[in-house]
């Protein structure tokens, strides 16, 4: 197998602070792959390295092979990496459709067209609505996405990066915040991307129930530095993770689920 | 060497004039974030208000005194009618804002006359000192202090009083504050009151020495004293008094050397730091 | 092609001025000052009936706000709807400027005043413009006039724009003229409010006099006392301004310059007129720099109505008001053919304290006859 | 029962929206009352009208007996009331120790015991303190937010979803500590954690469409698999 | 009077251009005048120069539109990455030194008395050039509402909304920025070349900051992000102003009738708060809404 995603030494200081240090890690094509950590580890940082909004001040990153520790968040984008943010970041004062719907002209590269009306490419609005279905957020394609419900908003979210269509999903708490019923459902979506191929999908999240349940790897991230690296069943067994991470809730977790 | 001190001296005062007009506009353009264009007019009021009492009284003091109270009020009725509508829309303040400016400049026409008003400064601040070929104009001298006793009142006030937090916290997220028990739109009034208040004292400060006054003098002093809390860094008194020292002593050297380049010094200075240090000079913190 | 259809109405009916003014924005007081002095002109020149031979004389004043697109528009309302016979104004050059062609497109006379710029004039002259106001030559003759002789070391200060610049260049040719010598140029900021680097650099050149071009509300004036350039020997001269800008020259007493007007240099009848009758209507206040102006627009387009029996055919006026002389409240003012200049006196003035008056004075030296101060034909 | 906080057929309008239609209950002192409900009922709503922050239309709020409809924000908090909101509502710009002084009403003993407290429940705000607000992680956030709720003495939190975006050991802590806040200050929860919601919680509400439409003591909810199916489908 | 209303199909041409930056792309320009002196410069150096021909208008037309293409990119590069408040007082930086270059180069522009200029024979008949200005303003308008309608007009709008978002997205945010800046400086120039047209004299005050602010406050009284609110804006502003001027002469108490003028503007924010097409639109749509609760409207989705 190839890897897709590759780090080398990847690190990143913010004057004293090391968020990230020197790690290196690599993703296979398909892979499944989550990230564990306490709040503060860096697991964010780490994605904002790979999507480009952060430039590191060490290491390497390449994609397919590719180094693109240099290139720019739109590049990356446009390579193929998608992610979603952990603190809800759309367009607030667009409708929610008009939010997916740039996504999906994104998707399908039309980004310089200025003389056609945009209403002509029907097929745009007609991908945007489908992937609203597939987000739970049917009948909200009017709102404003600044009147949207917190929970919402994290579906809408996932659906802006759905529509991207991108090879390589970051995932960053995609359901903090969303109701118990839903998560499921969600969850569904995400196994099916998965299983459906050709995407590989790095996910954050703080839900082991759910982390288990998906992942393929686990990365457990501490103080910046990668601690750990292994199944879930190998994980969830490390002393140190369960001390320093899990606490006791995780004795309820498996006796629950 | 006496022309250099010469030169330093003159634009360190006309600096701390700059400083004093913009000191208001820190507090409310810097720190409150309302892009205040009716900033002129209130100083134009406090130095028509002030001058009034002064040539009406004969005491400096009581101008200086009237202004500060005629900016506390106009802050006020500013605050209360025009500004609180639209906090945090900086496309409607400009237009209510703009609005009042003309409104303010107006009736300052309806009330003293279209014509400018000739101002000299008191006896005892007339003429000046010469210490061999230095020559040190007093009136300049006493806007110095006048400047650097108003920079430590707002320093003060800033760094010592949770004042400024509340401010910027307010201007982050007013809800939040508010959820806090803070009641943040009498914080905001007495804050707005306070610019204001300077506003109008810089507008009485500056009659004697430019000499005149007149009515359409507030938007040229205005522009300058945006130009002057951009560059210092938004919301940084330090970088405001320190931006207008810089201001004015550029300005001084220019027109002595460069005059050519005299009429665009202001422009070029903030271009020139904007291009470079795009964040103001000295950008607050985060 | 507006110009036909008021030709019907030019043997009868209502002669209609159109009075272009700055009735607000920086320079309303000489708006004001225009337009009194127009009405007071009207009723001297016609005995107070506003009628020659029984054709009545209406004037419509619109308000220019000192821009430009105003003035156009406002006068091209004059023009078409109004459909007046003459234009006159205004008080900024620049609205000046850009009614100018229209005078020409419309063929209607418009006299000028009391905007100051050469070109007015000069490069953008067509036949139809008439000034009655002096020009920044005029000026820069008579301040000359006052200071410059042979061996004499000038240095100048003007406002760093088309004012200033126009107002020095004239002066310096007329002062070499006279055999003096321009030893320094010093342009400020107009909208500056710290001038001692200029000042700086006026007595580092050390000459014997310093003059002063300045309009503009903000002033020098107290900057050049606490520099004490009198103290260092430098003469100031400058011309004398009006009432309200007097006030602010209260360290420049004793100073020799020129002046365009002040209510008592001249001493002639029609000056007694006015300022008798300013202070009757206007509860005792006195004519002021541009009040005479105003009358001695009113006056020439009577005096040229009655030349051309009543006819508002503008080239039967063109004819009758070049070369024409008539009485002004500054003595008699000429147009003069070539570039319909009105040549008229100037003054020759010191700047003195005087009881009751809380402002410096413009106390007369000797008149500076038209002809003295006649200014470079320009317009060719 | 002794209720501290008690909404009656409050109805909120958010613009032309009537977002709460019928919400009524009673919040006894010293409990933990929960409210749960799917995205978008209106949980967030009902918190931000007990605040003022989206004053009631109709029907009456009422905190110790006295009706609070109308009052401004501040006059609220005043009265004892504290508010975590659930986008933690912090000050980007201003440092951890900035955020926590804006919020301290007073600097006595009794505050400054409470920050330290609450410090040692999240040593990562002291690890942090002159940073900016805005550049902590996530979960840093939510600590900050609830520290800067709790550093005043109140008689009553409002907290809305603290568990989301805390690693499980941090979630438990805030469990812990809310069981010992219970001590001094009553407490309503929003909560989609059902296993948080349901260790903590005293008594539940559940929201719907913008209304109450069931509630009891939390042991029911924890007991009967058929109702958590039904109103919050899940097992 | 085909004058005013001549005035009014320039600037909302102006104004409408404005818009592409504050109300499409989110960018506060200070410094806009830029363009429409250049334009009218552009214009007016050319007449004074040549013989008056309509080529030689269309020509200097475009030449202004031309420069000011040029000079829209090169500032867009160079400033564009810049903050709001410090992008906007950089841009009022820029356009102050193009006054100066203006006051200054004197040999050209006659400073701030400026120069009157000839027309051709054709633009004598004010009627002829009302017609041209009123067919311009209709084509920009059209013009322009299929651009802010392209998808690209969309994606403005996603910057302004939320510039790193639209960033994660793939799109080049500086590249659009740039666009815009250019549509909008092309635009503005071609205004400024009608103006200086209209008034067969040009000087330094049309590269003030009035003219800014004149573009400014009709795109906020009309409704900022939206096309017809401009159009709007320049009409009322233009015909408030002449009715209120026109007051002046009724009665001696409104000598002083820019107060009106201001207390108009207040008005507005107070009852028009998103200018009058957006406030209107908001009114319409809030009657929609009483039926069906669940859907609200963007006001800005269309031009
Ligand atoms: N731009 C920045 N400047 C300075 N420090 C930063 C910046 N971004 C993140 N940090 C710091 O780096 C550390 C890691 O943050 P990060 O957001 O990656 O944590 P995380 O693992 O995602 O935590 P959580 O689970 O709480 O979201 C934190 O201490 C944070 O304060
Ligand atoms: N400003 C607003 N304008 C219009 N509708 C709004 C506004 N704010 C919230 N809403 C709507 O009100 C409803 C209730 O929102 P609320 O935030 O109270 O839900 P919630 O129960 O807290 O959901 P979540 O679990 O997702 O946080 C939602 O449908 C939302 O779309
Ligand atoms: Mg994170
Ligand atoms: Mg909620």
């Amino acid at each position: 197998m190839v890897a897709i995603l590759e780090t080398k030494n990847l690190g990143i200081t913010f004057g004293t602070h090391q968020a990230v240090q020197d790690v290196s890690f690599s993703v296979e094509k398909n892979e499944f792959k989550s990230i564990i950590g306490p709040n503060g580890a860096g697991k964010t940082t780490l994605f904002n390295l790979l999507s480009g909004q952060l430039k590191p001040t060490k290491g390497e990153i390449y994609l397919k092979g590719q180094q693109i520790t240099g290139s720019s968040v739109v590049e990356r984008t446009r390579l193929g990496i998608g992610r979603s943010f952990q603190i809800t970041n759309v367009f607030p004062n667009l409708t929610v459709l008009e939010n997916v719907r740039l996504a999906v002209q994104s998707q399908a590269k039309l980004r310089y067209q200025a003389f056609t009306h945009y209403r002509s490419y029907q097929k745009f609005e007609e991908k945007a609505l489908h992937w609203l279905h597939v987000a739970l957020l049917d009948h909200k394609e009017n709102t404003l996405a600044i009147n949207l419900a917190h929970g919402e908003k994290r579906k809408l979210e996932m659906a802006m990066l759905l529509a991207l269509e991108p090879e390589l999903l970051l995932l960053d708490e995609p359901t903090a915040g969303m109701s118990l019923e839903d998560v499921p459902a969600i969850l569904q979506v995400i196994k099916k991307i998965k299983e459906e191929g050709d995407k590989t999908i790095l996910l954050i999240e703080h839900k082991m129930d759910m982390i288990m349940d998906l992942s393929d790897r686990i990365m457990v991230l501490f103080n910046g530095k990668l601690l750990a690296e292994g199944t879930p069943r190998e994980i969830m067994d490390n002393e140190l993770v369960q001390s320093a991470y899990l606490g006791g809730l995780y004795d309820e977790f498996t006796s629950q689920s | 060497m006496e022309l250099f001190i010469n030169l330093t001296i003159n634009g360190l005062a006309t600096g701390m004039l700059i400083f004093l007009l913009a000191a208001g506009l820190t507090l409310i353009f810097g720190l409150m974030s309302v892009l205040n264009f009716a900033h002129g007019g209130l100083f134009a009021w406090g130095s028509y208000a002030g001058v009034w009492l002064y040539l009406l009284t004969n005491s400096f003091i009581a101008g200086i005194i009237g202004a500060i109270f005629i900016g506390i009020l106009l802050g006020f009725i500013t605050e209360k009618w025009i500004i609180q509508p639209v906090y945090g829309n900086h496309v409607q303040q400009i237009l209510i804002t703009l609005g009042f400016m003309i409104v303010l400049s107006e009736l300052l026409k309806v009330i003293w006359g279209p014509n400018q008003i000739a101002v000299t400064p008191p006896a005892y601040l007339t003429g000046s000192w010469e210490i061999g070929n230095i020559l040190i104009i007093k009136y300049r001298a006493f806007i110095i202090v006048v400047g650097l006793l108003m920079y430590g009142l707002i320093y003060y006030m800033l760094k010592h009083t949770k004042i400024g937090l509340i401010v910027r916290a307010g201007v982050i997220n007013k809800e939040m504050v508010q959820s806090l028990g803070i009641n943040i739109k009498r914080i905001f009034l007495y804050v707005f009151m306070a610019g204001a208040a300077m506003a109008a004292l810089s507008g009485m400060l500056i009659a004697p020495y430019a000499g005149v006054i007149h009515g359409n003098m507030g938007m040229e002093y205005a522009i300058l004293a945006f130009i002057v809390v951009v560059i210092g860094g938004m919301g940084n008194i330090t970088g405001s008094i320190l931006a207008a020292t810089l201001v004015g002593i550029i300005g001084s050297f220019m027109a002595y050397y460069v005059p050519e380049l005299s009429l665009a010094v202001n422009m070029l200075i903030m271009a020139v730091v904007l291009l470079f240090r795009p964040q103001g000079l000295f950008a607050l913190k985060g | 092609s507006g110009s036909s259809s008021s030709e019907q109405s030019s043997e009868e009916g209502t002669i209609k001025i159109g009075v272009l003014a700055s009735m607000t924005g920086a320079l309303e007081s000489y708006g004001k000052q225009t337009t009194r002095g127009f009405e007071l002109g009207l009723d001297y020149a016609t005995d107070g009936t506003r009628e020659i031979d029984g054709r009545k004389i209406e004037f419509i004043i619109e308000d220019t706000e000192t821009k430009a697109e105003v003035a156009v528009q406002k006068a091209t309302k004059l023009l078409e709807q109004d459909q007046v016979d003459f234009l006159v104004g205004s008080s900024s050059s620049v609205d000046t400027l850009a009614v100018v062609p229209l005078a020409e497109e419309y063929k209607k006379i418009f006299v000028v005043e009391p905007a100051v710029a050469d070109s007015i004039t000069g490069s953008e002259f067509n036949k139809y413009v008439f000034r009655t106001a002096r020009n920044s030559s005029q000026d820069a003759v008579a301040g000359a006039a006052a200071i410059a002789k042979k061996g004499v070391k000038i240095a100048t200060f003007a406002p760093d724009n088309s004012f200033g610049h126009d107002g020095i260049t004239a002066f310096k040719e007329a002062a070499e003229k006279l055999g003096a010598t321009i030893t320094h140029e010093e342009f400020a900021d107009p909208a500056g409010t710290d001038f001692t680097s200029n000042i700086q650099k006026i007595i580092n050149a050390k000459p014997d006099y310093l003059f002063v071009v300045w309009a503009g509300a903000n002033s020098p004036w107290n900057q050049i006392s606490d520099m004490k350039v009198q103290d260092k020997g430098i003469t100031i001269s400058t011309g004398a301004p009006d009432i309200a800008a007097l006030k602010t020259m209260k360290p420049l007493v004793g100073m020799e310059g020129f002046s365009v007007y002040y209510h008592d240099l001249p001493n002639n009848e029609v000056n007694d007129w006015l300022v008798k009758e300013h202070k009757d209507r206007f509860n005792g206040e006195l004519p002021d720099l541009f009040t005479p102006g105003g009358m001695s627009a009113a006056i020439s387009i009577v005096e040229a109505l009655k030349k051309t029996e009543n006819s508002t055919d503008s080239d039967k006026l063109i004819e009758a008001m070049e070369g024409m002389s008539f009485e002004t409240p500054k003595g008699m003012m000429t147009f003069r053919k070539e570039d319909h200049q009105a040549l008229q006196t100037l003054y020759s003035i010191k700047l003195e304290n005087k009881k009751g008056v809380d402002y410096p004075v413009p106390v007369l030296i000797r008149e500076l006859s038209p002809k003295e101060t006649a200014p470079p034909i320009r317009n060719k | 029962m002794n209720s501290l906080l008690s909404l009656k057929n409050v109805e909120t309008y958010i613009d032309q929206y009537h977002i709460l239609q019928d919400v009524s209950f009673e919040v006894p002192a010293g409990e933990v009352t929960v409210l749960l409900g799917r995205n978008g009922a209106g949980k967030t709503t009902t918190l931000r009208t007990i605040m003022g922050l989206n004053p009631p239309k109709k029907g009456e709020v009422a905190f110790k007996g006295a009706i609070m409809n109308g009052l401004p924000p501040h006059d609220i908090a005043n009265r004892g009331i504290g508010y975590v909101p659930e986008d933690q509502g912090i000050f980007g710009a201003l440092t951890v120790e900035e955020n926590m002084k804006v919020a301290m009403k007073k600097e006595s003993d009794d505050v400054m015991e409470r920050m330290e407290w609450i410090l040692n429940l999240f040593p990562d705000l002291k690890t942090f303190w002159k940073k900016p607000g805005g550049l902590l992680s996530g979960g840093q956030k939510q600590m900050l937010s609830i520290a800067r709720a709790y550093v005043n003495e109140t008689e009553l939190l409002l907290i809305d979803e603290p568990s989301k975006g805390l690693a499980p050991i941090v979630v438990e802590k805030v469990m812990h500590s809310i069981q010992e806040m219970k001590q001094k200050t009553t407490i309503i929860l929003v909560e989609q954690n059902f296993l948080m919601a349901s260790q903590i919680g005293d008594y539940f509400y559940i929201i719907d469409d913008g209304r109450t439409v069931f509630n009891g003591r939390m042991q029911l909810l924890r007991e009967d698999e058929s109702l958590r199916r039904k109103y919050l489908g899940i097992a | 009077m085909l004058i005013l209303f001549t005035q009014i199909f320039i600037f909302a041409i102006f104004a409408m251009s404005y818009d592409i930056l504050l109300g499409f792309t989110g960018i506060v320009s200070f410094g806009h005048a830029m363009f429409f002196g250049i334009g009218a410069y552009c214009v007016s150096v050319m007449l004074k120069h040549h013989e008056p021909t309509m080529l030689l208008v269309t020509g200097a037309i475009s030449l202004g539109v031309l420069f000011s293409l040029i000079i829209s990119f090169v500032v867009g590069l160079m400033t564009l990455r810049l903050k709001s408040h410090y992008y906007a007082m950089l841009t009022l930086a820029l356009a102050g030194l193009f006054l100066v270059a203006a006051e200054k180069w004197r040999t050209l522009t006659y400073g701030n008395d400026g120069f009157t200029f000839q027309v051709p024979e054709f633009f004598h008949d004010r009627l002829h050039f009302y017609l041209v200005c009123l067919v311009l303003m209709v084509i920009v308008y059209f013009g322009l509402k299929r651009f802010i309608q392209s998808p690209l007009g969309r994606i403005l709008l996603a910057i302004k909304d939320n510039e790193q978002r639209a960033e994660s997205l793939g799109y080049q945010v500086l590249h659009y920025k740039i666009i815009a800046s250019i549509v909008a400086g092309g635009i503005a120039s071609l205004s400024g070349s009608l103006y200086a047209l209209s008034l067969r004299f040009v000087n330094t005050s049309v590269f003030t900051m009035d003219i800014t602010l004149d573009a400014l406050l009709m795109t906020i009284i009309g409704g900022v992000g939206t096309l017809i609110g401009p159009v709007l804006g320049a009409a009322i502003i233009e015909l408030a102003h002449h009715w209120l001027t026109g007051l002046a002469k009724v009665h001696w108490i409104f000598e002083r009738w820019l107060i009106l003028f201001g207390i108009v503007y207040i008005l507005a924010v107070m009852f028009f708060p998103n200018g009058i097409v957006g406030s209107v639109r908001k009114l319409v749509s809030k009657k929609e809404k009483k039926e069906d609760v669940s859907t609200s409207e963007n006001i800005v989705k269309e031009g």
